[in-house]
């Protein structure tokens, strides 16, 4: 049995590594995206055969799944603004797939220049290589394991890695939602959005699909959150899965995005950091310390603070994959 | 020992159904026939998986939710592949298709 | 003859295997962001690169005995998130600069920053950017 | 001190923390008002900085020995995460308000469209805020996070302005800060897997050298080197820095860089001392050396005043790393370069503003076709010059202070019996030399004969917030016993 546990690892670690390799090699981007995809899926075995069933959750959602959107949506944007270039000038001559011109298109990069090669290989093979050894000498560590098993009582929760995530190290969690939040505020400083360039579906299976799927990823959604506080789960893979619903909404009727109003959207994306900060600054004031709290009121506020934060990451997410800020936004 | 035996003969099963569908993916010469083979492949091959993991499931709740995987995964695999079909119909296939 | 065969079991637990995986690809992830132009190649060669980061961590936090650390599984998650983060920001910009140059590689060596600049304090912003930015391919990349 | 001091201090810490993130919360949500918000955060997270600098001096006696550490949710380390404060934190803490009101003051001004200023400022509010919580963190991965929170809202102001430049530069900088920002996790994550702790302190009572410790620190020194420009990883700095809007350069130059330097010197300092060797400090004197005379060299080519000033930041950082081979012989020149590179942060957050309004008034930043606008504008003219004269290190400025402990603490290599001594007191004093002659190169057409044009109209802070700057920057000298006693308030130095 251990043999085969030992095979499945080497053939899933092989698969991981060539699918890197070949997404890194493809000269054609939209090929590169889905092995990306891919790279993704097969990662998230591999985090369920490491114990991490929340980390596995969230590559499948989030590393899988949104950041393939993102892909996806990204190259159909390039691809139409190259057309469009070629479009209003009627008398430049199509690009030379070989000449110099070859960088200009779109979704394809050429195989890099053989005078790299040499370089990149030695100095991968070397950070590789000096990497592997430093692994192959530790010694297996304590962690932090036993730590948090002792202080569990207090946290509040029952799940180890949500007492971990939203008490013993909230400050982190605070600033990764800040650095969504971020995020979003440097796409939305590139400029308005635009349309999406993907094209509605005609026929009614996409909408019919959609009126099944999106109530069945709410509830989802609201149950991994739920769940999170006892079981894997949490405020982030909930709302990568909230969001995913959205970007399907979008896609259905790319043409119709509703116009959502400045303020109430500021809100609802600021609403998770604003949640989460009022609660650290309660605590500073109230003696538990910044971000600290009360042990007998830890839970509720633990999941107050998830429920804003899964709203406003949908919400991120959502904007991120629509890109540029709405109209209503400069009102 | 007979549920176990069952989950082994189904997960098999759904194997080879997988296999078929990612020769058929791999091998088949257009995007029509190649979505025929995936996701006819595809769905029946999950079906038995997930029946064979039924057997080891730990009470209804499990069983309910392994069908629900399985229902979703019918539903969004048929959008999906209804979608590409439709788009190489009316655009024609991706460079990356040929 | 069975030194050998011990190092050799023992660099197939978890524990190892993993975290050599990691390395493999943090060192691939690096080998592609050298090699490729194309930006989003190169945004996926970092995201590839922070797997790898993400699976040594993991895959050191599994040695021990016992139940996985938490606290990895944790610091994990963050990382995550924020891979996602920067990876869409960084595609917007992409997107942003194809518009304006009409091309999206980055090439090797210092750009020309000497080229002439317009000021940006005054007039009209090009905070949007957009289709009214001028349009300058007609500096093909050598 | 007082005993209500000490139980005031670790509040203020925290509450430093809360305020500049309070601000940047309030001004995301409500972007209406995010100029008025901005202006009063800053000016509110600047009295609480010196209310804290006041507080933390008396209580100094105690911070001889230990940070002031606070733990964030009442868990201490290893479980919970610390933030802490010492003299060398403290000292870039006041920096930090200096520059960051100075650059608020100006923004006020310089941004002034209605829709831009509602994308500007909180960014730059979360640049600030990441900044205050990058100088106070004391846990490996947190210093990750904040590092992110820094470059990511850094990044997104790079490219505000929208022009291709700036974009490209822009782009250029994200992928150089994502991959410095692996390469420093993945250190941390070695390390982690080796000791099993993440608390700074606690790491370092742990470390030895070990194979683990030496792959750890080239990995998070070289992502760290990539972020602070440092030479020879500052391909990306110029293109970025110059084609910023100049409130964004400012910041850029004074303070992200010097982020990423305070951490390259904390880490070497506490966790990685062990490993600290004189080959290596050499090693690093070397680059600096290079730095020095390369980037002095591109300032004195490039035909656009930003550039020059870009440029410099590469040259001007050469000091600090020649500083290295100093701190292993003379063990309190660490000081010395702390104190230079605020100084420098000073004076250069003021010649890119003052170059930000000749360019506003000018409608472009080429040196050739500036003559008019410079011989129009005395004031600002004024505030480059005594901010380069800092730079350059004429008597009476901060940075003549600042180069002479260098010197001094040369002179002691040389003393010391070192040949590479020599190497160094050359640098030191040649780069002055080269510094003088670009910082000459940016005001001389305003000695010439010719038109003399005002150009664009601007408003009265973009007038007056570089010259105020570049004189805190020259009278720096008067605040230096103050600095370098607040900086010997650091645990674990030398």
């Amino acid at each position: 049995m251990n043999g085969l546990l030992v095979l499945f690892d080497l053939v899933l670690l092989a698969g991981i590594v060539g699918v890197a390799w070949r997404c890194l090699a493809s000269t054609d981007l939209f090929r590169a995206a889905v092995l990306f995809v891919t790279f993704g899926l097969l990662l998230a075995l591999a985090w369920v055969r490491l114990e991490a069933p929340d980390i596995a959750l969230a590559e499948a959602a989030i590393g899988a799944g949104i950041t393939g959107a993102l892909l996806l949506v990204t190259l159909e944007r390039l691809r139409s603004i190259m057309a469009e270039r070629r479009s209003g000038r009627p008398h430049t001559p199509p690009p030379d797939p070989t000449g110099p011109h070859a960088l200009l298109r779109a979704l394809h990069d050429p195989p890099p220049e053989r005078r790299t090669f040499i370089p990149a290989l030695t100095f991968a093979l070397v950070v590789g290589a000096l990497l592997v050894t430093t692994l192959w000498h530790q010694p297996p560590s304590m962690g932090l394991e036993p730590v948090v098993d002792a202080h569990m009582d207090a946290s509040g929760v029952d799940h180890p890695v949500t007492a971990v995530l939203l008490n013993f190290r909230a400050y982190d969690t605070f600033l990764e939602l800040a650095i969504v939040l971020i995020a979003l505020l440097g796409a939305w400083s590139l400029g308005r959005h635009d349309l999406i360039p993907a094209r509605p579906a005609p026929g009614p299976i996409l909408p019919g699909t959609l009126r099944l799927l999106v109530p069945v990823a709410i509830v989802t959604g609201v149950y991994v959150l739920w769940a999170g506080s006892h079981a894997p789960g949490g405020a982030f893979q909930a709302g990568a899965i909230l969001g995913a619903a959205g970007i399907l909404l979008v896609l259905a009727r790319p043409r119709q995005l509703p116009m959502a109003p400045g303020v109430p959207l500021r809100l609802g994306i600021t609403a998770g950091v604003a949640v989460f900060l009022l609660v650290g600054l309660y605590g500073l004031a109230a003696g538990h310390g910044f971000l600290g709290y009360d042990r007998a009121w830890a839970y509720p506020l633990i999941i107050l603070i998830e429920v804003a934060a899964t709203l406003s990451i949908a919400l991120t997410l959502v904007a991120l994959f629509v890109a540029g800020r709405p109209a209503g936004d400069d009102a | 020992m007979i549920a176990n035996a069952l989950t082994g003969v189904l997960l098999l099963a759904g194997l080879v159904f997988f296999a078929a569908g990612t020769a058929g993916l791999l091998r088949f010469p257009d995007v029509y026939s190649r979505l025929h083979a995936l996701t006819k492949a595809d769905n029946v091959g999950l079906g038995l998986v997930v029946l064979g993991l039924m057997f080891q499931a730990s009470g209804p709740a499990d069983i309910l939710k392994l069908l629900l995987i399985w229902l979703l995964v019918l539903a969004a695999g048929t959008t999906a592949a209804h979608m590409v079909a439709q788009r190489t119909w009316t655009h024609g296939e991706f460079e990356s298709d040929r | 003859m069975s030194g050998l065969a011990e190092t050799v079991v023992h660099a197939l637990t978890p524990g190892l295997l993993y975290p050599t995986g990691g390395a493999t690809l943090f060192a691939l992830g690096l080998y592609g962001l050298i090699r490729r132009h194309h930006l989003v190649l190169r945004i996926l060669a970092l995201n590839i690169m922070g797997s790898g980061v993400f699976m040594v961590l993991l895959g050191v936090a599994a040695r021990g005995e016992g139940p996985p650390d938490p606290v990895a599984q944790a610091l994990t998650l963050t990382g995550i998130v924020v891979a996602v983060s920067a990876t869409a920001f960084a595609l917007g910009l992409v997107v942003h600069l194809t518009r304006l140059t009409g091309h999206a590689v980055m090439l090797p060596g210092p750009p020309d920053d000497d080229a002439a600049m317009a000021d940006t304090s005054r007039g009209e912003h090009h905070a949007d950017g957009g289709p009214d930015a001028p349009p300058s391919d007609e500096d093909p990349p050598s | 001190m007082t005993p209500a001091d000490a139980e005031l201090l670790p509040a203020g810490i925290a509450g430093l923390v809360g305020l500049s993130l309070a601000v940047a919360v309030l001004a995301t949500a409500w972007t209406r008002q995010a100029h008025r918000i901005g202006l009063l955060g800053a000016l509110a997270v600047t009295a609480w900085v010196l209310g804290l600098s006041a507080l933390f001096l008396n209580a100094g006696p105690d911070s001889e020995t230990a940070a002031t550490r606070v733990a964030l949710g009442g868990w201490d380390a290893p479980l919970g995460l610390m933030l802490q404060l010492d003299g060398l934190s403290m000292t870039l803490l006041v920096l930090t308000a200096v520059v960051g009101l100075a650059t608020s003051l100006y923004s006020l001004g310089y941004v002034h469209d209605r829709i831009e200023r509602r994308q500007f400022w909180p960014l730059w509010l979360w640049l600030w805020a990441g900044l205050n919580m990058l100088l106070l963190s004391g846990d490996a991965f947190n210093l990750y996070i904040t590092l992110e929170v820094v470059s990511l809202s850094a990044v997104a102001l790079v490219a505000l302005t929208g022009t291709a430049a700036a974009v490209s530069g822009a782009m250029r900088y994200l992928l150089v800060n994502i991959l410095g920002s692996l390469s420093f996790l993945m250190g941390v994550v070695l390390l982690f897997g080796e000791h099993g702790v993440l608390d700074l302190v606690l790491l370092e009572a742990r470390t030895e050298a070990g194979p683990a410790e030496r792959m750890a620190a080239v990995l998070m020194t070289a992502g760290l080197m990539l972020k602070a420009a440092l030479f020879p990883l500052h391909v990306w700095l110029a293109p970025a820095h110059g084609s910023a809007p100049a409130p964004v350069s400012a910041v850029l130059s004074g303070l992200v860089v010097t982020g990423s330097f305070y951490l390259i010197l904390r880490l070497w300092m506490g966790v990685f001392a062990p490993l600290a060797t004189p080959t290596f400090g050499i090693l690093v004197g070397l680059l600096g050396v290079g730095a020095l005379v390369w980037g002095s060299l591109q300032a004195l080519r490039a035909g656009r005043l930003k550039s020059i000033v870009a440029y410099s930041t590469v040259a001007q950082f050469g000091y600090l790393l020649v500083a290295f081979p100093l701190m292993l012989v003379d063990p309190d020149a660490w000081r010395v370069v702390v104190f230079f590179a605020v100084v420098h942060a000073l004076a250069k957050a003021s010649v890119f503003l003052a170059a930000g309004t000749l360019q506003h008034a000018a409608g472009h930043d080429r040196l050739a076709d500036l003559g008019d606008v410079l011989r129009g504008r005395p004031r600002t003219v004024f505030a480059l010059g005594l901010a380069g004269v800092s730079l350059m290190g004429l008597p009476f400025t901060g940075g003549f202070i600042a180069k002479y402990l260098l010197l001094e603490a040369g002179l002691g290599t040389v003393l010391a019996g070192s040949v590479f001594g020599v190497l160094w007191v050359l640098a030191i004093a040649g780069g002055g030399l080269l510094a003088a002659a670009y910082v000459l190169r940016m005001v001389a057409p305003s000695f010439q004969r010719g038109r003399a044009d005002a150009g664009e109209a601007s408003s009265p802070w973009m007038d007056w917030v570089p010259l105020g700057l570049a004189t805190v920057a020259a009278l720096a000298g008067l605040a230096g016993t103050l600095t370098l006693n607040t900086l010997a308030l650091t645990p674990g130095a030398p």
